[in-house]
């Protein structure tokens, strides 16, 4: 209990300062400096209409590479983590799904992976982007695992997916040291069409590498942590 | 010689590195390396003789320069070094044969031409990083070599490297901090900062410096590595260790003492007693305890080569004693004693390394009658424990001679008279030695035993010859020593080649003292003799034990608590062994050190996590508090 | 604007390779494990490229997206990055060939490309110049290791990586907090940017950021109190990983943190803390490797007392500090991850991580003793090894101007040497003069493993006997850090 | 004028409906009378409301119906798999349940769930 | 209506994938067509086997008359739903009688079935739990008939003819 | 917002309201379970509702992905605790 | 400033969550607080008082009124790596659970100092 009180206190010690630190800093005061940058020349500069999205892909692109790293790391992990030994797993689920579950997850399934496909295909107009894209269409998957009992996902495509669309982002990073302006990720194709699905240059075809790398890792991720929870055959 | 200093500094490690790559072609080409690259380096020291040279930068580090030096002092050491072991090598050659492990030994000579490197860069170190550097080497080079001694040599080699390394980081520390000051460690730098350095700080210098000398020196109570570590070694390494090694202590304390602060000012900076700086004082006492105790330590040993390793602890004692006095006479003489014992102490060791080659055994009460089986090296030891126990005309008469007098000339008696009993005990452990080895009933398992090989003896008989050299023609060595110390500001001695002439006003002062204190030192050997019972001539199989007959497999024990009633008398004492006190801190430290420890990474994740936050906390609080936590 | 070397290929080349592991794996699964050695073998290229022009101009910008800086991420390669760069990469290319003999564990493509992953998070964090870049790397690498941590799947393994992932999660959340506290003061994430707008901060708001960034790195850079995660973690991982974590992952956090506190928050009384964390991390750590049975967990409390030791220098804040802290630094990271290849290959044989165990090894497998008694050398700094030159560099620092503070951290310093000294020869002993057990029948680590650990020691052997470049390098770095001229050459060059 | 009407006709008829599927789940006695009330209510009160945002915002009518059709169709999906699970667990009957053939009719089930 | 083939099911697919992307997009500039199109393309490759196993004879003029009739139908029962919702919740007595009980049909395809199962939970105050082969078991806010044929007149019944002619 | 609009977002309002309620009263997981599902349904309908208010046609995609997360989410459960995972 | 002291407050909650609840589940969903509300710090940040997201998605919109795109930008990041990081610290668990076969932190305690 005096545990409990203590951390209490110094927990609000801490907020009480950052509290504080904040307070100069005011909240919704326009505190911009290089953000009013990207506004004022985003579009142009981008050609992406969503101002987050020339900053997430094109200013700051080289984060998001990080973040795919991230996402994929942790793919792996969970991937090392839950790796069963002996390959051949079957997955038998005790109790079958009910009738309803496994007839309309399996026709919602193909409309959700429309709407993932649409979600990253849109990215840069809209705030939606690869990762979201990608994380819908890895629970379109997971929908399928809900409606049937023994649903295995075929992993080695997977991979290349997954590979394939990390060689896409790489590669055009890094073609961008090949032109003028000698820097990665440099956005070299034409921007195109304002405010139109053909615009913004690389970032759309970034958008859709990432969708493709993410909606593949998730559905690798479940794929796991489902097959783990489910295969007890294989425990170590 | 045109030989460059670093040449000679360069020749054992070479030849320690070849010697290890020779091993791999054949056995003998490693010998025959070491054997060259040994003698080498003995030779090359030739043309240093009396050769004095201020400094040669041989590497720069962190902008200062690291330098080598020479003078008669060095060269003096360089004689030591070099020459011993050479000595060494030559007897290792046959003594280490019987080790199968080739890779073993291949170790054992590079490591040993390594340690020889070692001593020979600390003695021409001209600056204290190179000092330090080499120092730091020798331990672990030295280290490698105890350990080769197996299982038991572990424990022993375990505890040497551990108070080495103490000691030496309390060098470095000292080293550092002059650093500090003189953004340089050449030696006249150095002098040059102390010279205006406040009176805690050269004191401070000081102490930490000799921390680390007289932890390789063995003075007491740092001492306590050595009886175990000594003894362990092989047989070989014993004489390294304690004829050559520990004076590297001496030599540091001589460097530090003389070199870089000179007694004057030493003298202007603290209170004097009996005409001596307070802190050399102290130094003189600490050296006299070591004689004393060790002396009756090294009575009361089984084992042969403890028995002499606890001598080494008190003759080194001799040796710094002599150099605190602080006058030429005293210097020349711890100096002289340096090398004396150097001789005979390695001397000892052989013939005892000899002993066990043949027996395989080093207990005193194991051993016996050999004065027939190993004439030789009889004669041998016989020559030196008469030259350990300081007697006339052997070479540890004159150098414990030039002590006794310097201490008379500061009137400083009771350091004189622990001296005395220093080298009255030395009489009842050396007759120990020959009397359990060579003499009495020779055990049935000896009866085939013979001296050993020639390449064995060659050292034995090469020292034996020394301490007469030396003991007759002292001047030999006072030569060196006495232009060395003119180096260092000494005002010279006068001496010729057979001694100190008669006619200066201190020697016909001495003869009275010398008696009178010879006589004091017999009172105790009397008193002691008093209390030991006396020996009976017996037959072998004149006993009565239990009533039972004894049989020639049943030998009555004889040599096995030698000096029993002695023991009995000091033994309480003892308990109060000193390295029962640093067991007891380290033990301490260790539980403290566990308990703690456990308490703090405990496993628990929340625990961690606490951690976490309670430094963010201290950090909130500190900017909540504005900033100042002082 | 850039010449011959791109430092950006320094982390888009390994990436490159991450990528075509994953896409390999489908279908080329034998090709997978030679692919890190290429990477790092080609990011050794581009360090050799580096070296010139950083020693010449003092740094090079690579920029991103082809924006300038405060408006782009740009990856600066000063001196200073260019020394962990270059050891990360080493480690990597190395470790990278210790693997192929070392990892037989399923899932290989994932180890092999989650290890690429953590090399080059590494680096990244050693090279980017945006703070939140920083952030980034951070987590490309803590998440990479969380999974390598639990690579072996055991309960040691699960529970240090659980442990792991917990505290380096709050770590990371604490350190964005401190980034985020910087932005809504400055509005910018550049680095340089950064150092110049938050001048008119005040000590405190300083401070309170700094402490939350501190918090973050320290985690990860195993500063005491911050650091119980790191005995667990780099035992439990496989001893190939280790190398990294304990070589460079915990120097790359502490690297970033030097960074940062030299870029912004250059204040005595910071300096002043850090000191006792330094002397904290050291004695906690030294003191608790010395009661370690198991050689991995020795080591890896060992690395958190070196981590503190160099920290310490660094706190100093003195040009000599700097440069005894880096050369520390140096010495560490070839020498712990000597240690840990090394030892991965003789537990990889014995199948124990006793130390006890690991009696008679010395004449068992020559090769791998004779290496780790080297690693050790110059882990206690004993001469001729390069550990003697840097920790001579530190005390002397340390001493500068002595007072009873520093006399007294000092006589702390050397004592947690004597306790180092007291763990490495009883390893060392044990291992050389212990009695095996009975007919122990093993033999020399296999063909990877040897030469990558191999070639790791001829390259601590040769800093030891020649250590004059890297004295003048460290030099110049420290001269760099003392006068910031990360800022003046950013600007000159970057256009800022 | 007759379109924002309509618009806010359909858009407030959406949010009663709302209203009475979050009162009926905090009202009724069981999970599945809970589930009667807001399964239907509240997929209906969405429904409406997003249609009602169409109908005020003509441009985005069809977008609107996309979004109203997905939670039409889903809807049903999610209750039913709920309703279930609750049955399957063990989630107890109101009192006033006058008749349970899902006994009979899990049976089958469970004696194969026991193999 | 009988099982369709693979392409048969594609182009279904296809069709009903586009005509989603244009709901969802709402414009019909070239490039999002095309990029709708590609899109579709690559959805039915994976989801072709999944949508429905009948693809293009859910086209056939018969079935989308009986959909656009069932349509307001639905929306009507749905209506009537939430009335009787609302009265039962409203009405302070509170008036239920819940029940679960079995309801035949005669429907014979899974999308039939699932048509059948979501109009009937959407309706008043019934909820399907589940269904096997011919009978779906069914909640009942008010259970009027207990019996397997009174459930099923009272709640089956009605939508059943419609879904008959849509998927049947 | 004009006036009209607040009144709906009060009336959406108190269903969430209402149904945090029952998410806290349980008793137990799928009577919270239901009660998410309801907050999310009203949610979706606020979205789309704020969507016309400030005039950001992408909110809409928004609420599509929030009820598509909120369908699967719910189906998840519920085969989660029927043991069907 | 509420949104201020609701993220930090959120964070506070984390870092309680972790230090003193000991169900594997809870601590995770502690860390997930800690994310959330830095999240909304950095959101919080970067907000204008009524601003608009920074979207042209027609032309002519007043750019003066968005609020700052970097935020938002930085908390994409922040979202997808706090979801890797919940998606390794469940399969943590997982993998904990079936070693310990419980979910109490203080049950699992197999590594000692
Ligand atoms: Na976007
Ligand atoms: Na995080």
């Amino acid at each position: 209990m005096i545990r409990k009180v203590v951390y209490s206190i110094f927990l609000a010690i801490i907020v009480l300062s950052l509290v504080l630190f904040f307070a100069a800093f005011p909240f919704g005061k326009n505190k911009m400096t290089v953000g009013k940058y990207y506004i004022d020349h985003g579009v142009q500069q981008t050609g992406a209409a969503n101002i987050v999205t020339s900053v997430v892909l094109d200013y700051r692109g080289f984060d998001t590479l990080g973040e795919v790293s991230v996402l994929f790391a942790a793919a792996a992990g969970v991937g090392v983590l839950l790796h069963m030994i002996g390959e051949r797993r079957e997955r038998k689920v005790k109790v079958p799904p009910n009738f309803v579950v496994r007839v309309g997850s399996r026709i919602v399934f193909p409309f959700i992976l429309l709407f993932g496909v649409y979600i990253f295909v849109h990215g840069h107009l809209t705030p939606g982007g690869g990762f979201q894209g990608g994380s819908i269409i890895a629970s379109g998957f997971l929908l399928l695992y809900l409606a049937y009992p023994n649903y295995k996902l075929k992993r080695g495509g997977l991979a290349a997916i997954e590979g394939l669309a990390g060689l896409t982002f790489v590669t055009l990073g890094l073609y961008g040291l090949l032109t003028p302006k000698v820097s990665f990720l440099y956005n070299f194709l034409p921007m195109g069409v304002f405010n139109t699905l053909v615009s913004a240059g690389i970032l759309p075809i970034i958008y859709v590498a990432i969708g493709f790398k993410v909606a593949s890792e998730f559905a690798g991720i479940i794929d796991d942590m489902i097959c783990d929870v489910m295969c007890r055959g294989g425990e170590k | 010689m045109n030989a460059s200093l670093e040449l000679l500094l360069a020749t054992p490690f070479i030849g320690g590195l070849l010697a290890f790559i020779g091993g791999k072609v054949h056995r003998w080409i490693r010998n025959l390396i070491a054997i060259i690259f040994s003698f080498a380096t003995a030779f090359e020291i030739i043309g240093y003789y009396n050769v004095t040279i201020k400094g040669i930068v041989w590497g720069k580090l962190f902008g200062s320069d690291l330098i080598l030096q020479t003078n008669p002092i060095t060269w003096l050491f360089l004689f030591i070094v070099t020459s011993a072991s050479f000595l060494i090598v030559l007897f290792s050659i046959d003594d280490m044969r019987k080790e199968e492990d080739e890779l073993k030994l291949d170790a054992y000579y590079m490591y040993l031409l390594f340690v020889e490197g070692a001593m020979v860069g600390i003695v021409l170190a001209g600056d204290l990083i190179t000092f330090f550097m080499f120092w730091e080497i020798m331990s672990w080079t030295s280290y490698f070599l105890i350990i080769h001694g197996g299982k038991r040599s572990m424990a022993a080699g375990y505890k040497y490297i551990i108070m080495s390394v103490i000691g030496a980081y309390a060098m470095f520390l000292a080293m550092a901090m002059l650093y500090a000051k003189a953004h340089s460690l050449v030696y006249t730098d150095v002098a040059n900062v102390l010279l205006h350095s406040s009176p805690a700080f050269v004191i401070w210098t000081i102490v930490l410096l000799a921390i680390g000398f007289f932890v390789k020196a063995a003075v007491m109570p740092l001492h306590t590595w050595l009886p175990d570590a000594h003894s362990e070694a092989p047989s070989p390494v014993s004489p390294l260790l304690s004829g050559v090694l520990i004076k590297m202590g001496a030599y540091g304390l001589f460097v530090v003492l003389y070199g870089l602060i000179s007694v004057k000012l030493a003298g202007s900076l603290m209170p004097s007693v009996f005409s001596t700086p307070l802190l050399l004082y102290i130094i003189q006492w600490l050296a006299a305890l070591s004689i004393v105790l060790a002396t009756f330590l090294a009575i009361m040993q089984e084992d042969a080569k403890r028995l002499l390793a606890y001598s080494s602890i008190s003759q080194i004692g001799y040796v710094v004693l002599g150099i605190a006095t602080g006058t030429s006479l005293g210097v020349a003489g711890g100096l002289f004693h340096a090398l004396n014992h150097a001789i005979f102490k390695g001397l000892l060791f052989l013939v005892v390394g000899a002993v066990i080659y043949r027996t395989g055994t080093r207990n005193l009460s194991e051993l016996g009658g050999l004065i027939k089986k190993m004439p030789f090296s009889f004669v041998a030891l016989l020559l030196g424990i008469i030259a350990l126990a300081g007697v006339p005309p052997l070479n540890g008469f004159v150098s414990k001679w030039m002590i006794y007098e310097a201490l008379l000339q500061k009137k400083e008696v009771f350091l004189l008279i622990m001296a005395f009993v220093g080298s009255t005990g030395a009489f009842l452990y050396v007759y120990r030695l020959v009397h359990s080895i060579f003499l009495g009933q020779l055990p049935k398992k000896y009866e085939n035993v013979k001296d050993v090989p020639i390449l064995m003896q060659i050292p034995i008989w090469v020292l034996a010859l020394l301490t007469i050299v030396l003991g007759i023609m002292p001047g030999l060595a006072m030569n060196v020593i006495v232009k060395g110390m003119a180096f260092f500001g000494f005002k010279p001695i006068a001496y010729n080649l057979f001694g100190f002439p008669q006619g200066t006003a201190m020697g016909a002062l001495t003869t009275i003292n010398i008696s009178a204190g010879l006589a004091i030192a017999f009172v105790v050997a009397w008193i002691l003799f008093i209390l030991f019972p006396k020996s009976r001539k017996v037959s072998q199989y004149d006993n009565y034990a239990a009533g039972q007959v004894v049989t020639e497999d049943l030998k009555y024990n004889y040599s096995y608590g030698f000096y029993m009633s002695f023991s009995r008398v000091i033994k309480p004492i003892l308990k109060w062994s000193i390295e029962r006190v640093y067991n007891y801190w380290v033990e301490a430290a260790k539980i403290f050190g566990d308990y703690y420890m456990r308490r703090i990474y405990t496993g628990n994740l929340e625990t961690y996590n606490a951690y976490i936050v309670i430094v963010i906390t201290l950090a909130a609080a500190f900017v909540l508090l504005g900033g100042k936590i002082w | 604007m850039v010449g011959g070397a791109h430092p950006i290929l320094l982390i888009a080349v390994p990436l490159f390779f991450v990528f075509l592991i994953v896409f390999f794996s489908s279908f080329f699964k034998g090709i997978v494990k030679y692919l890190p050695i290429i990477a790092f073998g080609i990011n050794l290229i581009v360090i050799y490229q580096l070296i010139p022009e950083v020693l010449g101009k003092g740094m090079v910008i690579s920029t991103t997206a082809g924006f300038k800086p405060p408006l782009a991420i740009d990856i600066v390669v000063d001196r200073l990055s260019l020394i962990l760069a270059a050891i990360g990469s080493v480690l990597g290319f190395l470790v990278a060939i210790y693997n192929v003999s070392y990892i037989d564990e399923e899932p290989q493509e994932r180890y092999y490309a989650l290890f690429t992953l953590l090399v080059t998070g590494i680096i990244w964090m050693v090279v980017t110049g945006d703070i939140f870049n920083l952030f980034v790397a951070f987590e490309v690498t803590s998440i990479a290791a969380f999974g390598l941590v639990g690579f072996h799947r055991d309960q040691g393994a699960v529970e240090a990586g659980f442990k792991y992932l917990v505290m380096g999660s709050i770590g990371g959340g604490m350190l964005l907090v401190g980034i985020i506290m910087l932005y809504a003061a400055t509005g910018t994430l550049n680095m340089v940017d950064l150092a110049q707008k938050s001048v008119h901060l005040t000590f405190g708001q300083k401070f309170l950021a700094y402490s939350m960034i501190f918090i973050g790195l320290g985690i990860e850079g195993a500063l005491f109190p911050l650091n119980a995660w790191l005995p667990d973690a780099h035992p439990a991982a496989p001893s190939s990983v280790s190398a990294i974590l304990s070589g460079i992952m915990t120097t790359a956090a502490i690297y970033a943190l030097y960074r940062l506190t030299n870029l912004m928050f250059d204040y005595k009384q910071i300096y002043t803390i850090l000191l006792f964390f330094g002397l904290l991390t050291l004695i906690f750590g030294e003191v608790s490797a010395y009661f370690q049975q198991d050689i991995k967990r020795m080591l890896a409390y060992s690395t958190i007392g070196q981590t503190g030791l160099f920290f310490f220098a660094f706190a100093l804040d003195s040009a000599n500090g700097f440069q005894g802290s880096i050369m520390q630094i140096i010495n560490h990271s070839v020498s712990k991850a000597l240690l840990f290849l090394v030892t991965g290959g003789m537990i990889l044989r014995i199948g124990s991580r006793k130390i006890e165990d690991f009696a008679g090894l010395g004449r068992k497998m020559k090769f791998s003793s004779f290496f780790l008694a080297i690693g050790a050398f110059s882990l206690m700094g004993l001469p001729p090894f390069f550990g003697f030159w840097s920790k001579l560099k530190i005390i002397f620092a340390a001493l500068q101007n002595p007072n009873f503070f520093m006399v007294a951290s000092v006589v702390i310093i050397l004592l947690m040497s004597v306790v180092e000294g007291a763990y490495f020869f009883k390893l060392l002993q044990n291992m050389y003069f212990g009695k095996p057990a009975e007919n122990l029948q093993i033999s020399e680590a296999p063909a990877g493993i040897l030469i990558s650990f191999t070639i790791l020691g001829l390259i601590l052997i040769f800093i030891s006997v020649y250590p004059t470049p890297i004295i003048n390098l460290t030099h110049q770095v420290a001269n760099d850090l003392m006068s910031k001229s990360y800022i003046n050459i950013a600007l000159r060059l970057g256009g800022l | 004028m007759l379109r924002e009407i309509l618009g806010y006709f359909f858009l407030y008829f959406g949010a009663a409906f709302l209203f009475l599927g979050s009162y009926g789940l905090v009202r009724f006695p069981d999970l599945y009378t809970r589930m009667q009330a807001s399964t239907k209510s509240t997929t209906l009160g969405a429904f409406s409301s997003v249609i009602g945002v169409g109908i005020l915002h003509p441009d985005w009518f069809i977008k609107c119906i996309s979004v109203a059709i997905f939670i039409l169709l889903t809807a049903p999906i999610g209750s039913s798999a709920l309703m279930r699970a609750a049955y399957k667990t063990g989630v107890p009957l109101d009192e006033r349940t006058v008749v349970d053939e899902a006994k009979d009719f899990f049976a089958e089930d469970e004696k194969e769930e026991a193999k | 209506m009988e099982k369709a083939g693979r392409l048969n099911r594609f182009i279904f697919t296809l069709i009903v994938m586009f005509a989603s992307w244009l709901m969802l997009t709402v414009t019909l500039r070239k490039d999002e067509l095309v990029v709708g199109f590609v899109v579709s393309f690559l959805v039915a490759l994976v989801g072709s086997d999944y949508l429905s196993e009948h693809g293009l004879a859910h086209f056939s003029p018969k079935r989308i008359i009986y959909l656009i009739l069932y349509i307001p139908y639905y929306l009507w029962q749905i209506l009537l739903a939430n009335f009787d919702v609302a009265y039962r919740v409203l009405s302070p007595s509170m008036p239920i009688k819940p029940g679960i009980v079995k309801v035949k049909t005669n429907l014979k395809t899974d999308s039939g079935k699932l048509s059948l199962a979501n109009s009937i939970t959407m309706t008043p105050g019934t909820i399907t739990i589940d269904a096997k082969d011919d009978t779906l078991l069914v909640h009942w806010i008010y259970v009027k008939d207990a019996s397997v044929e009174g459930a099923t007149r009272e709640i089956g019944a009605p939508f059943e003819k419609f879904l008959k002619e849509i998927f049947g | 917002m004009s006036v009209l609009g607040w009144i709906y977002v009060g009336v959406a309002g108190v269903a969430l309201l209402l149904s945090v309620v029952r998410m806290i009263k349980g008793p137990d997981v799928t009577n919270r379970t239901v009660a998410l599902d309801v907050f999310t349904t009203v949610s979706v309908a606020l979205f789309v509702f704020f969507a016309m208010v400030f005039d950001r046609y992408i909110y809409i995609d928004v609420a599509l992905v929030y009820a598509i997360l909120s369908f699967i989410g719910v189906l998840v459960v519920a085969r989660f605790i029927e043991r069907g995972l | 400033m509420i949104y201020y002291i609701g993220s930090l407050l959120l964070i506070a909650v984390g870092l309680y969550a972790v230090l003193v609840k000991s169900n594997l589940i809870k601590i995770i969903i502690g860390l997930n607080f800690i994310s959330s509300g830095v999240n909304l710090l950095i959101i919080s940040v970067g907000y204008i008082n009524n601003g608009t997201a920074p979207i042209f998605s027609r032309l002519g919109l007043n750019p003066n009124t968005m609020v700052d795109p970097i935020p938002q930008a930085l908390t994409l990041t922040a979202i997808v790596i706090d979801a890797s990081e919940l998606a390794l610290a469940v399969a943590f668990v997982v993998l904990l659970y079936r070693h310990y076969k419980t979910l109490d932190i203080k049950k699992i305690r197999s590594l000692k100092w």
